[in-house]
């Protein structure tokens, strides 16, 4: 047990002489600094380890003989600990970072380093104003000479733009420490009491406070520092925004407690608005460094908020809010400036060097994941509590803030992100040095980002160890990455389905049912993924991740794991899509409105009160009455997965530009985790129904939904996109049905939810196959397939007979059990809307056969093969089940009838294969027969008395007395439906794609135009300081 | 009779900032400036504050105004080397 | 009911049905040609062409799909008939009602259309896909008011169920739903003149514009099976109406003279209108008859 | 002109800002119970005449100690500011008269500078004082353009070991007396009150701020003088 | 002593004035020392007492009485770290002049603004 008074004595000293020892050589120079900077965190870990698990007290050591208040004094509890432990790591790493800039620069620049940190560690610890003032400028001034590390003119005016700044804040800080003396007598934290003060009093605790809140970078008095961050040499800058910013927040948690609570409120206000504001500029940012130093800034505002909103709270629950934001800000920043700094690259979209640099680009990944706040990371957790603890507070105004501003920064840093992976393919690349003194540290602080988040929920939270696969799933592929695809699809195979024997004794059949839809068919969708060739480096990883949350949905006990299983399936899936060739606007149009949903969703739970019983939250959501907010918030999340309308503009992109074996997935199975959830929300409705018949629009919404998906999927060019908005339209049925509230509604969503998850799966498969095949998705530049690949054709023939609804097979019954439901809810509109929807759906169906597999096949398409077996396999699993519950419709309506009977009385009545409901009748079975009867008594009649047919060439055509050109001309394929568009007229314009596209034009020229306050001129920087000194004053209301 | 004389120095020192700022002689400027230092030592006098006044008279108006006058050569000069 | 017995009524009801079928296209084609001041084909004239285009000695297919779009047709032809009970209280011709409701048999109609779209599209003739996108462009709007019509009178009647629809209109011709909802009616028959094709709703065949669309490269056996379904089919879709709202038939002849004049409406219709370009018979279909349709139902439901 | 007006309502808005201080201002009449304690302190436990003195070497100990880390990063920030990548040698002799004198000069100047700081806790001034004047007398050499070399080693060595010895004599301080007593002056006898050998080692402690001050202010001086 | 209070805060706004109007870099740097000096001025004012003397207790002073008759030593304390604070920040300040201007070769801040927004 060191004393920590070593920490500053060894690094002085060490830093007084370092000059004299440089001239014995670097080495030793340089030996004696990093042995100085480890010797630190040493001293400072065990500190840690003993106040935080030995529960040893707190230290406060007197200097020169005297007790405070008569001498200055150190405290060393367990938060300075912490602060401490984590400045210096990053110190000390930062320092490694730096080790080619040590090894060749002037000695000076090593004492700065030493001494800088001695400043930090003098800052944390001291309880005395005034030596807080002399550490700070100690800290200061040595960040500000460092920055002149790269001598260049943006690093040197940065820098003097600094130093003006900070020089004034320290003008401000020092009078109010000297009135602060004067009034109270004292300049000992401890014994600052707010007792009697005098107005006079209360200015002075303000310019002491305000001094310390501009040096945290309020936003718009922050310019200067993000200048600092743009032009500074990665390893500095890191220290600046990491070390420096922790150091200055820890000043501002310790003199909080003097500090009168409208002061706080105000600040706290700030830091919401600096959240905000910083987050939504950041979207204009095209320069690497800026663009974090931007969210730097933001994070910073959130943490102060965090800590004035969290004040109250139990410790361990501001520990975790505060100390997540802190970790997970701080941590992923440092992390992040390195990496621009190995790099190299300023604008945005040279990052995509990144691509071809696999370690870094994981590195990447986690630490953008983690400063996005995604699970598993400690922002996620932080936030999660933060939101519930305002939203308990009735704060709605600074949620909404906040999680707007930090959906901006998901916009920014995905933006940032996605371009790193899939950025335009003109520029050149040239590999990326990874000189190991710059990839240790940032890998180290990587590992702990996930360490805390292991730590974390350890500690504060009690999950079944089920949460944790998704992650594991990743790790563990990761692993193995190195085997052929094939290997790993078929042990992903067998894991899936080693997964279902898990959570197979389910509580309940609700559970059961969506259980099929996501495990059974993932696992019959992961075959077609077995054509993969090569070792598809991270896929099955993902794939496996995204499975196991939507089985962790089932399971999940409380809120919050419903809410961590639901974001490991957007990160899984965003990243899925990703993969795709063309997928960076897909991908982030997905990101973007799924994490909006999730917000909501965090926000609609947070509401929720809480849990009475320990099962399932599918099924113990049926005793909670949630309040009317929370229903609306939370459908809106579930809808915007399922993509309805309004918020379903990131479906046809994410569908179409994902990997054409991932589209099923995302399709087929991904959809029916938001219906999913909104069934969940449906459950308590109905329990608890509130005044206000909320699911009455929510039906409108899916109705319409069905109508708008069907037309825009018969205007589509490209298979995929058909077939994403076919999947649109579909789910608007799904949701309509749920809102209607019935047994039957409810009967014929889970009906048709398990025919969505097949037929759709068997389409998406079919045209992964022909894509195989064809290279092209665009339909009309295919055609006449049908000889190439019959087995393509004939799955694709029975699924739109099954999409579309006609008799025989499950389609029909969908339809049946769907208008049934309606018509006995009186829902007479909704219901002749989607007769017009289901009509339409036939244009796209129609044409999707038409298109790919009929009419004349072009010449390049001469010598295709059918698809490859594995696209064949699933394809045909999915024929037998279509089949099968067309054939025996009990197969599927018994189980469906009995889930429905938990929520509502019964309404149809089982008599063989006859099923009956209020207002008509279904025999499936006997349809099936008929059908087949009619059908084969011509069949056998044509075959018998047509014996002299004979087949014909492909021009062999009656084509006004002559030959076809080619099949270019002859194939109707293009805009096939012209007409129709034409008939629509001002209806068919996409007006919400264009809303959304305004939405986002206006807020980015309202970033573009708010970013103009930096004007980049140190005196403005510093009118803005005073000016926002002054606002803050006369807000405060001193 | 002190106030008397803080007042005259404060005019004086008032004065002398503004010709710091205003003046459009670097070196002017810098003297006047240091003007204000040296006043102020004397006014800390006053004030029974003979080490700040020490100190200021050294440093405010000592130092800081030769090192303002050795930048002021440095960029005068034009002969830096890089 | 022995299944074989059943069927023996099944065949019986369709060869009735299908010669009084193709008897009326026949008389259409009289009535036409005396419109226009000629003497016109025979009234058998449609039996006539089945069995001389079926004795073609040329018969040409172009693949599998193309070979099953007829059969397809036919098939929906007949199983659209088979799920209508034809004559109120006659065992005969009660077909296999019992395998579904009304949404079974408006379903149903779609099966014939779709094979049959799939195997013309194979034929790779340019003007089967034009053709076929019309009808079904247009097949979706003329559906919008005949499915309000029919959410109207399922309101009105509270099922589904045709057999109870037509029990429900008996006893006196003021029971029929052409009286006590009228306006359902007149959606329901406006959309008729969609369905039937006649002027001005024949964009699908269009004969100047592309001759007889989708079944052009039909020939021999296969455009045989074809005419026979047009018989067939046509006196199919007259029985639901009949059904849904003229009050059914009890016997044979009152069903004859019932859809015969249902015909006939669309007849004169057609003979007298000339023909919509497509995008104007959808706006057409879209506009009056959906707003009919829409105020049956809101009368029905809340009056 | 926008700018103008937003900095005349700044200006003004500080000005609002500062009134109640000139407007409410309450004298006090008698020190506060801290600077009283000082005051007694300085008498009872220090010996030490200077009460700022006292305050500065011991009392806020720490600060001073953090002062004197300022100027030496200071001196630090100065050099790799300027750091240079050849050293150019220019040298211009001036007249040896101006030599002479200035050589005669840097001696006195050097001792008044020691006394100072050697007397900080019986008379005004101090370490700081005392090593701004030694410092002076180095500037006096540079403004003379003497082509004396300076000799950096040993600039460099007192700068380094006046610190290290501040730091030391803190450190024994804290491991002689117990973990409360950093740089704690009560290590050597206090000896008599208003005597040079008097203080503890409030004087030594001075001495080497003294030292470490004009070594520093130096090496800022020639730094940014010199060529 | 008001009138050194006063005279602090208008040295400090006028250092800011200076520093918010003037474009040569000298001259920001100059009306920051002139804001340092305005308020060691301040500080040293609210530190003194009228009537007494300096905190130096020599033979002048009665040693039993010390308290009531010297003014406030901490301000003192205070304001000379502040000041060696001061000039350490100036001259860092004017390196960084020397350095601007021997890499762009103007004193002019308005030719230091390409970082922004």
């Amino acid at each position: 047990m060191v004393n920590p008074i070593y920490i500053l004595t060894l690094s002085l000293a060490a830093g007084f002489l370092l000059t004299l020892i440089d001239k014995s050589g670097r080495k030793l120079s340089l030996t004696v600094f990093y042995g100085i900077l480890s010797l630190n965190v040493f001293i400072i870990g065990e500190w840690f380890y003993r106040l935080t698990f030995l529960n040893t007290p707190t230290v406060i050591i007197n200097t020169a003989g005297f007790s405070a208040p008569l001498s200055i004094n150190l405290q060393l509890g367990m938060q300075e600990a912490f602060v401490l432990l984590f400045a210096n790591l990053t110190a000390l790493l930062s320092a490694v970072y730096l080790f080619k800039k040590f090894k060749e620069t002037h000695i000076s620049g090593l004492i700065l380093y030493l001494i800088m940190i001695v400043g930090v560690n003098g800052l944390v610890m001291t309880r005395d104003l005034f030596n807080m003032f002399v550490f700070s400028e100690i800290l200061s001034i040595s960040t500000y000479a460092l920055i002149t590390l790269t001598e260049t003119k943006k690093s040197l005016s940065a820098g003097f733009k600094y130093m003006i700044a900070g020089g004034i804040a320290s003008t401000f800080f020092l009078l109010g420490v000297t009135f602060i003396y004067y009034f109270t007598g004292n300049l000992n934290l401890d014994f600052i009491h707010l007792g009697n003060f005098s107005n006079l009093g209360f200015i002075s605790i303000f310019l002491l406070a305000i001094a310390v809140f501009i040096e945290l970078k309020p936003f718009p008095a922050n310019g200067w520092a993000l200048d600092v961050y743009e032009a500074v040499d990665s390893g500095i800058v890191s220290v600046i925004a990491v070390v420096n910013s922790a150091a200055i927040f820890f000043v501002f948690y310790k003199i909080m407690p003097i500090l009168p609570q409208n002061f706080l409120n105000v600040f706290g206000i700030a830091g919401v608005i600096t959240f905000f504001f910083s987050n939504l500029m950041g979207l204009k940012q095209k320069n690497a460094k800026r663009l974090l130093g931007y969210s730097s800034i933001g994070q910073i505002g959130l943490l102060v908020a965090s800590l004035i909103f969290t004040m109250h709270l139990p410790r361990s629950l501001m520990y975790l809010i505060v100390g997540g934001f802190f970790f997970n800000h701080l941590i992923a920043k440092a992390g992040l400036f390195w990496i621009t700094g190995i790099v190299k690259k300023e604008n945005l979209k040279d990052w995509n060097v990144l691509k071809n640099n696999k370690p870094l680009l994981v590195l990447f990944g986690i630490l953008l994941f983690a400063l996005a706040g995604f699970p598993p990371f400690a922002g996620f957790w932080a936030k999660w509590e933060f939101v519930k603890m305002l939203v308990h507070g009735k704060m709605f105004f600074v949620v909404g803030t906040i999680l707007l501003g930090s959906l901006f920064e998901v916009i920014f840093l995905f933006r940032w992100f996605t371009l790193s992976i899939k950025g335009d393919e003109k520029t050149e690349h040239k590999n990326i040095s990874l000189e190991l003194s710059k990839m240790f540290p940032t890998t180290i602080f990587a590992g702990i980002t996930i360490l805390i988040s292991v730590l974390i929920m350890k500690f504060f939270y009690d999950f079944n160890w089920l949460h944790a696969l998704p992650v594991l799933a990743v790790l563990i592929i990761n692993v193995i990455d190195f085997l052929p695809s094939k290997i790993k699809g078929i042990l992903s195979l067998a894991a899936v389905l080693t997964y279902g024997y898990l959570i197979y004794p389910l509580e309940s059949n609700i559970q059961l049912f969506f259980g099929i839809i996501f495990i059974i068919g993932s696992a019959i969708n992961i075959i077609g993924t077995l054509n993969r060739k090569g070792k598809s480096e991270g896929f099955y990883g993902l794939l496996l991740m995204m499975i196991f949350s939507f089985g962790n949905l089932l399971v999940a006990i409380t809120y919050l794991e419903f809410f961590l299983s639901w974001e490991f399936m957007t990160i899984s899936s965003f990243l899925l899509i990703l993969r795709g060739k063309k997928a960076q606007k897909a991908s982030m149009l997905y990101l973007i409105f799924s994490t909006a949903g999730a917000y909501l969703m965090m926000v609609g739970f947070s509401l929720a009160p809480d849990l009475v019983s320990n099962s399932v939250l599918i099924l113990s959501i049926s005793n909670v009455s949630l309040p009317i907010a929370a229903t609306i918030l939370l459908s809106i999340g579930f809808m915007i997965k399922s993509g309805s309308l309004g918020v379903h503009i990131w479906l046809p992109e994410a569908h179409a530009e994902a990997e054409s074996d991932v589209s099923p997935f995302i399709s087929a199975i991904l959809l029916k985790a938001g219906v999913f959830g909104l069934l969940m929300v449906g459950i308590s409705y109905i329990k608890h129904t509130p005044s206000f018949d909320i699911f009455y629009w929510i039906g409108w919404i899916g109705v319409l939904t069905a109508i708008v998906g069907a037309f825009l999927a018969s205007f589509q060019e490209d298979a995929k996109r058909l077939l994403a908005y076919s999947s649109m339209s579909q789910v608007g049925y799904i949701v309509a049905s749920i809102a209607i509230l019935s047994h039957l509604g409810w009967l014929s969503a889970m009906y048709l939810s398990f025919n969505h998850m097949m037929f759709k799966s068997a389409l998406f498969i079919a045209i992964a196959g022909v894509y195989y095949r064809t290279h092209t998705r665009t339909m009309y530049e295919m055609g006449g397939l049908i000889k190439k690949m019959p087995l393509s054709f004939i799955s694709v023939l029975i699924m739109i007979i099954a999409v579309s609804g006609v008799p025989p097979l499950s389609g029909f019954g969908a339809k049946w059990l769907i208008y049934s439901s309606f018509i006995e809810k009186g829902w007479y509109l909704q219901a002749g809307v989607l007769f017009f929807a289901s009509g339409v759906s036939f244009l796209y169906l129609y044409r999707i056969i038409h298109t790919i597999f009929l009419g004349q096949l072009k010449y390049e398409h001469q010598n295709v093969k059918e698809a490859p077996i594995w696209f064949i396999i699933p394809q045909y699993i999915f024929i037998i089940g279509i089949m099968a519950i067309s054939m025996f419709p009990n197969l599927i309506i018994q189980p469906l009838n009995s889930i429905a009977m938990r929520y509502f009385n019964s309404s149809i009545i089982i008599d063989g294969y006859t099923i009956s409901s209020s207002l008509g009748y279904w025999n499936g079975n006997l349809v099936m027969y008929v059908t087949m009867g009619v059908f084969v008594v011509p069949l056998i009649f044509l075959m018998l008395f047509n014996g002299r047919m004979q087949k014909v060439k492909q021009f062999n055509i009656v084509y006004a007395a002559e030959r076809p050109e080619s099949p270019q001309t002859t194939h109707v394929a293009h805009n096939m439906y012209a007409h129709y568009r034409k008939a629509l007229g001002g209806w068919g314009k996409p007006r919400i794609w264009d809303f959304w596209h305004e939405v986002s034009e206006w807020s980015h020229s309202l970033a573009d135009s708010i970013r103009q306050l930096y004007t980049g001129n140190g005196q403005t920087y510093i009118l803005h300081i005073i000016m926002y000194v002054i606002v803050i004053y006369f807000i405060s209301g001193v | 009779m002190i106030s008397i004389i803080i007042i005259v120095f404060g005019i004086i020192m008032i004065i002398a900032a503004f010709l710091a700022i205003h003046l459009k002689n670097l070196l002017s400027a810098i003297i006047s400036a240091g003007v204000i230092s040296l006043l102020a030592s004397v006014i800390y006098l006053l004030l029974a504050a003979p080490d700040v006044a020490m100190t200021e008279a050294a440093i405010g108006s000592g130092l800081t105004t030769i090192i303002f006058i050795f930048t002021l050569k440095k960029i005068k000069k034009g002969d830096l080397d890089d | 009911m022995n299944i074989w017995i059943k069927i023996l009524y099944a065949v019986i009801s369709v060869l009735v049905v299908t010669i009084y079928g193709l008897t009326l296209g026949g008389i259409v084609r009289k009535i036409y040609a005396r419109v226009h001041g000629r003497y016109g084909p025979s009234v058998w004239q449609p039996f006539l062409d089945i069995i001389k285009t079926h004795g073609k000695r040329v018969s040409i297919s172009h693949g599998y799909m193309f070979y099953l779009g007829p059969i397809f047709r036919l098939a929906g032809g007949l199983g659209t008939y088979l799920f209508i009970p034809v004559i109120f209280g006659s065992v005969v011709f009660s077909n296999f009602s019992i395998a579904g409701d009304l949404l079974l048999v408006m379903y149903f109609i779609f099966f014939g259309q779709l094979g049959m779209a799939l195997g013309a599209g194979e034929g790779g003739h340019p003007y089967s896909p034009l053709g076929i996108a019309r009808g079904l462009s247009q097949m979706t709007a003329f559906e919008v008011p005949f499915s309000l019509a029919v959410i109207a009178i399922a309101i009105q009647y509270n099922t589904f169920n045709l057999t109870t629809i037509v029990a429900a209109q008996q006893g006196s011709i003021l029971n029929w739903t052409l009286f006590t909802n009228p306006l359902a009616v007149v959606a329901a028959m406006i959309s008729l003149l969609g369905m039937n094709m006649h002027p001005p709703f024949s964009i699908v065949l269009a004969p100047q514009e592309i001759p007889i669309g989708p079944p052009i490269e039909m020939n021999s056996s296969f455009l045989a099976t074809l005419q026979t379904n047009r018989g067939l089919f046509t006196a199919a879709k007259l029985i639901l109406f009949m059904n849904l709202f003229f009050g059914g038939a009890t016997n044979l002849p009152i069903m004859i003279i019932k859809t015969f004049l249902i015909y006939m409406f669309s007849v004169f219709v057609g003979a007298s209108f000339p023909r919509f370009r497509p995008e104007q018979s959808m706006r057409f279909f879209l506009k009056w008859p959906t707003l009919i349709g829409v105020a049956s139902i809101i009368f029905i439901a809340y009056f | 002109m926008i700018k103008r007006i937003f900095i005349l309502l700044a200006l003004v808005g500080l000005v609002l800002m500062f009134i109640p201080f000139l407007r409410d201002f309450d004298f006090h009449k008698e020190l506060s119970k801290l600077s009283s304690q000082y005051v007694e302190g300085s008498i009872n436990d220090l010996n030490t005449q200077n009460v700022v003195t006292s305050v500065i070497v011991t009392y806020r100990g720490l600060d001073t100690l953090g002062e004197v880390t300022v100027l030496f990063l200071t001196t630090a920030g100065v050099g790799f500011l300027l750091r240079k990548k050849k050293a150019s040698l220019k040298t211009r002799r001036s007249s040896e008269l101006l030599q002479t004198a200035s050589q005669f000069l840097f001696v006195l100047i050097i001792l008044t500078g020691i006394f100072i700081f050697t007397h900080g806790h019986l008379t005004p001034g101090g370490g700081f004082q005392g090593g701004v004047l030694i410092t002076t007398a180095f500037l006096l050499l540079i403004l003379a353009d003497v082509n004396l070399k300076f000799n950096y080693s040993i600039l460099h060595f007192v700068e380094s070991f006046s610190g290290v010895f501040y730091v030391m004599i803190g450190l024994f301080g804290f491991l002689i007396l117990g973990m409360n007593s950093f740089l704690d002056p009560t290590i050597l006898p206090l000896g008599n009150y208003g005597k040079l050998l008097s203080a503890g080692a409030i004087p030594v402690i001075y001495s080497l701020i003294g030292l470490k001050v004009g070594s520093e202010l130096t090496t800022i001086i020639d730094k940014m003088g010199g060529e | 002593m008001i009138f050194s209070l006063i005279l602090g805060f208008l040295l400090l706004i006028i250092g800011l004035y200076g520093m918010l109007t003037q474009k040569n870099l000298i001259k920001i740097v100059i009306g920051f020392s002139i804001v340092d000096t305005g308020t060691h001025i301040i500080i040293v004012s609210i530190g003194y007492l009228s009537g007494k003397t300096a905190p130096i207790l020599d033979s002048t002073v009665d040693l039993a009485n010390a308290a009531k008759q010297v003014v406030d030593p901490i301000p003192s304390a205070l304001v000379l770290t502040a000041i060696v604070i001061g000039l350490a920040v100036t001259a860092l300040m004017l390196s960084f002049v020397i350095k601007l201007y021997q890499k762009n070769k103007s004193l002019s801040i308005d030719d230091y603004q390409e970082l922004k927004w």
